[in-house]
């Protein structure tokens, strides 16, 4: 049966990636993957999954938030129960990290199966950029901070930045790497404002206060995919971006250790913050061909398999969520992370913020790099009324 | 003639007046449900729907308990709501004035008995046939510093050449500006035109033989002859101008930073992108209270002053 | 007395000598056609037109291009490798996700879109305007007036309440939907367009239509719509480029059978696949805005004074 | 109950308000089998409005509407046996003339042969066979007002309305279909009722006319009695070109006087039981009744007076005199050669004059 | 040269055309100071295009206007020393009646208390001094008209051109202010040209009329004169009302032969020179020069007819017969109590009639 499934991994590197997935699907189980890619990330495809969802015109199964926003559908009974699926696979036996599961789970219920543990927190650097200032790549946040500016005056520009929400990250990254694990679960699990008012996160202010200084809305490129190129051909020094970048990196061509560096966690803190794409199952209407529910149940056990897993985080650049896979096959970058792994994951924002205190932040961070008149103190002081009014 | 048959007649009368007014024209009636119900349901139910919610803390789904007016407080303590409205107060009297100003200059043109008029106002017209996707996307484009406009110039050897506007917080307004009179302007100048033209051919002589200089009767006697075709571009600019939408996320996203977001879009972004329906619904509802004070005076204006004349 | 004038001429004579010197206009001479007035005015029509065709121009060029020309080179200047290519990759393989069909399937759902929702919206706002102004019924002024009303309502306020009220009809996600959408938000300005025009013809001829025993559709299909071609036309223009260049209500209500093309414009161009291809980008830009400026240029006049006429005396 | 064999139209407390404005107050008319009643009044006392009432096409807030006998207050348009000519001809401009006259048979669904028979008959009666194939837009103003009353005709009516038929049309036209109308009148002896601002066509036209007034009928008769015994001031000032002289002063016992000036009226007809009235009065003369120069000697009333102006018409001259410190108007023969500044002799038949109540303005 | 002393508007060998129409053509036109001047013409003929051309507002394609001497070809319209009153009012509709008047003259840089006077003086004239500070919308037809003429007298013009501006009133005020324009240029002694279409306003108000046809004058002559000595059919049949009787018929020393009734003509006024000439010729009697009954023996033409239709207008009928064949017009007193059927003797006296060629038109 055909079954229909959305998501917005329009970038090269995604689009790859999820092509894994369909091939995987369609040889194993000889349905047919109708592909629904919605461009425009969260913002353009969120309005049209969630409307068609409950508009009772749902799709085969969809990429999503994993999170709180589900939680709602699920409530209102739309999505589909994967529990039977995940016992019957005993799926908390592989898991990599039962946190992961977690924002999935509504009262002791599993409703959506995270595919990939997807982390903003890597610092991609340019090789070519500081062979040109003669320098040696940075190993961790400070030595890149300080290599700025010879870069400037090599006119390199030091973090190469696209338009729109890939700022979005940056400010989690930097509270992940400068401030530290508990500075994270403080503030994102335990919402604790004092936390924000303290002096770690204050470094992490800081430290963004310094990014804006180098970062300039002229100079920034259309899209995430561009600061791929630039670091490639060492027009920008550096970025801060999630994981899936280097699938972007890798289809340009470049190789990790020869044309680009990456640092997870900033080289600083030794666990990554681990967010998951998910996928959710729509329950379909009354009266659907029993063969597509079929396949919807097919495809949620395909997910989450070894060959699907490795295929398709291969390509993505991101850690598939089983340990049971053998990642010998993974590329330098990746060989990194594991091991960080093994300290267990720290939940991103994704999991532990309604995605409206995540606009709130994103909107104050986004304000706050571009609008130099915002002090530290400002910002310390707004960041801290939004997460004091989080639920 | 007796009394009681007319009475009788006169009943009989009263009674058929009554019957007849349901089923008479019946076809009338009919063909109008189309429209009752899209009033009713559509503009009357989905406004009041709107203002309902936006006093609960609905989420992703309209479910929400009532929570008075903290979806209000937490708007107007919002920076980006804030530079939302008063980017759109902004960008409103801006691309208000200009069109209105530069469609009447450019009307005023037109109206010089030039020749290939029709091809002067074809060009003129051409981008509002275009959506606003495709004006914000070649705006983009022209506007992009390193490839477009600037970065072509400043390889030609102008250095100095700047139009880095799409990239300044400070001036991305003006950006949007010059998208948005690309569009626009065109129409402007139609319905200006078609004003200009609707002026009685009398009262241009009465001014020549009285020896009033031509700019001076179009400013001081044709002008406010004009008033119903002002009133009308003022309104419909305004109503683009409190939808303006498509234009901004097309050219900018709202960038740099925070700096060209517009109302229409943090209704957006809140409903379907942070799953906030009420405070979604909240600026939704100040957004329709501003049409309101827009459109109110108009109404008055249009049907009120009809009214006595007639 | 042959002629006439000769003899006003003898007549009028009678007060004045005959010796008038005929040789030609006396006083000050009439004006050339090029005054410094004229000259300026030409410049500044010039200057505005420049403004509005570069970015036409810009797309043309852009997306005759080679992608290293566009990079290395100058907007103004015409392609030097002209190329087609981008223009054939933009209609049939740019890619969105793993579908790499270009905007060619979007061109037919749009059309598919488009003939129902256009047909439909003229013919129920024609309507509409036939009724308020010859069967007027107590209120329907009032119901007019908020139909104006919610023209100016932003969209994304509605939509919400119409995903759930299509939802309850059952068409959420299929043609009728968009249909009902287009209809309902085109409603406002096409009957207020209609309403004026009707308003404009004789009553005379409706109550002669009424006399001679016609009812309400006898009279609006054979009095009324025939005389309303000019304002029919204008309908349909304006609802074709309106809902050609529709994206949200297409993008949520028409089913993803059925994505119009500004909907695949969008996944294409912002679906930044490696390096953007600008000139591709151009090429979908233009061949999504090909459809309105068709509409346009070949109605021209017509769309011109259908805009007015409808807004004017609005 | 009405009586059947004598009113064809018979209107009974006929009442219409548009809101809050009245426009017909309790009105009555009765309107006789094959009778030519003209509506007349100023712009906007609802002439139109009682035709349109009477045609079905407004509904009426009070009253009855009878017509041939049946009351057809609330009958639609078509089955009141009514054909309608308006003012701006309401041809159907997308039909040729033949689909113009046959539309309302087709509608009414009648056979094909009997429409051919129709549309025949009545193009023959009008002389508009010619024009059959052509479209509206082709036709002279004349032209269309025919196919207009054409198209009123083939439904074989009692009644004809008319709204100002003639009023679109030049002077000369004007007068010619007005002799149209006229002879088609006297050959189908239908009821015809007519609505003009022009007072040549009611005087020419009219078996009786009715004079209205802010949506009441102030008089309905003959043009001979409404030209020459108005019943109120508005009456005599509205009917009449120059207008009626109205001439202020005091009635007392059968003689008038005016600015110190005193005519004696006594061959003045009063109305029954008036003659003894002593009242302020207004006292009318018709320009054209005025006698000039030798000729006013004849005439009881006269006296002399100083021409101010003078406008020469062709074959008449409008002068304008005093009587006291009151204008005067009168009409004279152009070969009188009046100049301003003579003096001449005026006089008038009090026979041929009317008094009204200065008050009221109701005939004394 | 012009002579200024009597001339005040020449126009010499005008032409004026629209594309390839040429709507006037080689005219010649000369008025004096003071003179009244009607251009009166049927819709289309170019009077307003005329007036235009004197005022400025049109540029000629040859031909050359002088006002008071002055060569204004290619004269600014405010240079001309013209004022124009137009149909439609023209008021500045956001202006007070005041602004109205004066912004002519303040744009012109006038000092203040000129003005003042100026409107003063204007709005006195005019009695519209109560009006001064309302708005056009809030004015009558009548008053605006008014304002409209305050316009062009507060310019102190030598030239006053009128385009139709009492056609958009009704009866009763065109009438009124008919005579208050009478009245005006009586006060002023301006030249004014005046367009209309009425001709009791043509015949009431000018000292000559220009009866236009086609772009070119067919007469210019005193209203007297074009009434009683029309120089062709065109003139003589555009007016009076109701139009002149056309008989056709031959011409033979001096007797009109018509359908074999001969009228005996010789006390007819024929042009110098054509007293002998015999020809097809079509003889003009206007319908108010025919006497009745009695009255009829006394002129040399008589006959007798029977009465076809009878239109009563109040104090006069007129009636229709027949001469021969041929239609016959005629306006009889109301208190004949004429009857259609009746027989009963017309005549007319051939002095008063007109006879023109059959082929050229023109006056025998
Ligand atoms: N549809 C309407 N709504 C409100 N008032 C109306 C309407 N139609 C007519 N009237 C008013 O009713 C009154 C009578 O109008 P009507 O048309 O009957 O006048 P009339 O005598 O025919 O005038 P005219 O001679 O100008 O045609 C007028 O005062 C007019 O303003
Ligand atoms: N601007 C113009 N362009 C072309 N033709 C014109 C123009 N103005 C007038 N005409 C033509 O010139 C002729 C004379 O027009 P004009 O307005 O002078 O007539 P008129 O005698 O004033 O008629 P009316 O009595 O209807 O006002 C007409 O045939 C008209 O169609
Ligand atoms: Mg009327
Ligand atoms: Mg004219």
């Amino acid at each position: 049966a055909n079954l229909e499934v959305t998501h917005w991994w329009t970038s090269a590197g995604e689009a790859a990636a999820v092509a894994e997935f369909a091939r995987v699907f369609e040889e194993e189980t000889g349905h047919t993957w109708v592909d629904g890619a919605l461009a425009g990330s969260g913002t353009g495809a969120n309005p049209v999954i969630i409307s068609r969802i409950i508009g009772g015109n749902p799709m085969g199964a969809t990429q999503m938030n994993t999170g709180r926003d589900a939680e709602e559908l699920i409530q209102a009974g739309l999505m589909r129960d994967l529990t039977d699926i995940a016992d019957e696979m005993g799926i908390r036996d592989f898991y990599v990290d039962e946190s992961l599961l977690e924002p999935c789970t509504y009262e002791g219920r599993i409703y959506c199966f995270p595919v990939n543990i997807h982390s903003w927190d890597w610092l991609w650097l340019s090789t070519a950029a500081y062979e040109e200032i003669g320098e040696p790549v940075p190993t961790n946040w400070d030595e890149y901070v300080a290599s700025w500016p010879a870069l400037q005056d090599a006119g390199i520009l030091p973090f190469g930045l696209a338009t729109g929400w890939p700022i979005s990250g940056v400010p989690g990254v930097l509270m992940a790497g400068i401030g530290g694990s508990d500075l994270v679960l403080a503030i994102n699990r335990d919402k604790d404002v004092e936390a924000v008012r303290g002096e770690d996160f204050r470094r992490v202010a800081e430290a963004l206060d310094a990014l804006r200084s180098v970062v300039s809305p002229d100079m920034m490129v259309p899209a995430f995919g561009d600061v791929g190129n630039q670091l490639l051909e060492g027009t920008a020094a550096g970025n801060i971006h999630g994981d899936w970048l280097q699938g972007d990196l890798q289809i340009a061509g470049g190789v990790p250790g020869e044309d680009y560096e990456c640092l997870p966690g900033l080289g600083l803190n030794d666990q990554l913050t681990g967010g998951g794409d998910s996928f959710y199952f729509p329950v379909l209407p009354d009266g659907t061909d029993p063969e597509v529910i079929e396949a919807q149940t097919e495809l949620a056990r395909l997910l989450i398999s070894p060959d699907a897993q490795l295929a398709f985080n291969l390509v993505k650049g991101s850690m598939p969520i089983r340990t049971d896979i053998d990642l010998s096959s993974a590329n330098a970058c990746m060989q990194k992370a594991i091991p960080l792994l093994d300290n267990g994951l720290l939940p991103s924002g994704d999991f532990s913020l309604s995605s409206d205190t995540q606009q709130q932040l994103q909107d104050l961070s986004i304000e706050f790099i571009d609008n130099d008149n915002i002090s530290v103190d400002d910002y310390i002081e707004r960041y801290a009324s939004i997460i004091e009014s989080a639920d | 003639m007796t009394d009681a048959s007319a009475s009788e007649r006169q009943e009989s009368g009263t009674a058929r007046y009554v019957r007849q007014l349901f089923t008479r024209n019946i076809s009338a009636k009919i063909a109008a449900t189309p429209m009752i119900v899209t009033v009713l349901v559509i503009f009357i139910g989905c406004t009041l729907w709107t203002i309902y919610y936006s006093f609960t803390n609905s989420r992703l789904l309209p479910t929400g308990t009532f929570v008075g007016l903290d979806q209000y407080t937490r708007l107007f303590g919002t920076s980006r709501w804030n530079v939302s409205v008063w980017n759109l107060i902004w960008y409103g009297v801006f691309s208000l004035s200009f069109t209105l100003v530069i469609g009447f200059l450019l009307a005023v043109l037109m109206d010089q008995k030039i020749r290939f008029e029709s091809a002067f106002r074809t060009i003129m017209l051409y981008p509002f046939a275009l959506s606003f996707i495709v004006t914000g996307l070649v705006w983009q484009w022209i506007m992009n510093p390193t490839l477009g406009l600037q970065g072509t110039m400043r390889n030609l050897g102008f250095d100095w050449f700047t139009f880095d506007w799409i990239a300044r917080s400070d001036m991305v307004i003006y950006a949007l500006l010059i998208a948005g009179l690309w569009q626009g302007t065109g129409f402007m100048m139609v319905l200006m035109l078609a004003g200009l033209r609707g002026v009685d051919e009398e009262i241009w002589k009465a001014s020549r033989v009285d020896g009033i200089p031509t700019w001076r009767t179009y400013l001081f006697i044709v002008l406010p002859m004009m008033r119903g075709v002002l009133v009308t571009a003022v309104v419909l600019a305004g109503s683009g101008i409190v939808r303006l939408y498509d234009l901004v996320v097309a050219l900018t996203r709202g960038g740099p930073g925070i700096s060209s977001e517009v109302p229409a879009k943090y209704v957006y972004d809140y409903m379907f992108t942070a799953g906030n329906i009420g405070q979604g619904l909240a600026a939704s509802t100040m957004m329709l209270l501003t049409v309101m004070i827009i459109i109110i005076p108009w109404a008055y204006l249009e049907f009120g002053g009809r009214g006595k004349k007639s | 007395m042959s002629n006439p004038a000769t003899l006003s001429t003898n007549v009028a004579l009678d007060a004045v000598k005959t010796d008038i010197t005929l040789d030609g206009p006396h006083g000050p001479r009439p004006k050339p056609f090029f005054t410094p007035r004229r000259i300026i005015l030409y410049s500044i029509l010039f200057v505005a037109c420049l403004y509005y065709l570069f970015p036409l121009y810009v797309m043309i060029t852009t997306s005759f291009k080679t992608m290293p020309e566009i990079r290395f080179g100058n907007i103004f200047a015409p392609p030097i490798e002209f190329t087609g290519e981008a223009w054939s990759k933009a209609w049939s393989s740019a890619c969105t996700g793993l579908t790499c069909q270009g905007l060619s399937p979007g061109f037919w759902n749009s059309i598919k879109i488009l003939i129902p929702s256009v047909i439909i919206s003229t013919a129920v706002a024609a309507v509409n305007g036939y009724g308020l102004v010859n069967w007027k019924f107590k209120g329907s002024e009032i119901f007019f007036a908020v139909l104006i009303f919610g023209s100016f309502i932003p969209y994304q306020v509605m939509l919400y309440p119409l995903v759930m009220l299509t939802r309850e009809m059952g068409i959420f996600g299929t043609i009728p939907a968009v249909i009902m959408v287009h209809t309902i938000f085109g409603m406002p300005i096409l009957t207020l367009l209609f309403r004026n025009y009707f308003a404009s013809l004789p009553p005379e001829l409706f109550k002669a239509a009424r006399v001679d025993g016609a009812g309400f559709w006898r009279i609006f299909f054979e009095v009324m719509l025939p005389m309303s071609l000019p304002i029919v036309v204008v309908a349909l223009i304006l609802q074709v480029t309106g809902i050609w260049n529709d994206f949200l209500f297409g993008v949520v209500f028409a089913g993803t059978q059925n994505l119009p093309m500004t909907v695949q414009l969008n996944n294409i161009v912002n679906s930044a696949q490696g390096t953007p291809e600008y000139n591709v980008n151009m090429a979908a830009t233009m061949l999504t805005g090909l459809v309105p400026l068709i509409v346009y240029f070949v109605s021209g006049r017509l769309f011109v004074r259908g805009v007015a006429a409808g807004a004017v005396k609005g | 109950m009405i009586d059947n064999t004598k009113t064809s139209v018979s209107i009974r407390n006929l009442s219409l308000s548009f809101g809050s404005v009245q426009v017909l107050q309790e009105m009555n008319l009765d309107v006789k089998y094959g009778e030519f009643i003209v509506l007349l009044g100023p712009s906007g006392c609802g002439k139109s409005t009682l035709l349109n009432c009477i045609a079905g096409l407004l509904d009426v807030t009070g009253g009855q509407i009878y017509i041939s006998g049946k009351n057809v207050t609330w009958e639609e348009p078509k089955d009141r046996g009514i054909g309608m000519v308006f003012q701006s001809y309401a041809l159907y401009p997308q039909m040729t003339v033949r689909k113009n006259l046959s539309f309302g048979l087709r509608v009414a669904g009648l056979p094909r042969e009997e429409i051919d028979k129709r549309v025949k008959r009545a193009s023959e009666m009008l002389q508009i066979e010619p024009l059959l194939d052509r479209k509206p837009a082709n036709l002279s103003g004349g032209q269309r007002q025919r196919v207009a009353i054409g198209r009123a005709l083939v439904r074989d009516v009692d009644v004809f309305l008319f709204d100002e038929p003639l009023s679109n049309l030049d002077a000369k036209l004007r007068a010619d279909l007005r002799v149209e109308i006229k002879r088609l009148h006297q050959r189908l002896e239908n009821t015809m009722i007519y609505v003009t601002h022009d007072q040549i066509e009611a005087m020419t036209l009219a078996d009786r006319i009715a004079i209205m007034r802010d949506g009441i009928i102030q008089q309905l008769d003959t043009p001979h009695e409404i030209y020459n015994r108005p019943v109120n001031l508005f009456v005599a000032g509205f009917i009449g070109s120059p207008a009626m002289n109205f001439i202020k002063g005091d009635l007392k016992s059968r003689t008038f006087v005016a600015d110190g000036v005193t005519l004696p009226i006594d061959h003045y007809a009063f109305q029954p039981g008036n003659e003894a009235l002593n009242a302020n009065a207004i006292l009318g003369v018709r320009p054209e009744h005025v006698l000039v120069g030798e000729a006013a000697n004849a005439v009881p009333v006269n006296f002399e007076s100083e021409i101010e102006i003078v406008e020469p018409m062709g074959s008449d001259t409008i002068a304008w005199a005093r009587i006291g410190t009151q204008e005067f108007t009168f009409r004279a023969d152009a070969e009188l050669n009046l100049e301003p500044g003579q003096k001449i002799r005026l006089g008038f038949d009090p026979a041929r004059a009317s008094v009204f109540d200065a008050a009221s303005g109701e005939r004394i």
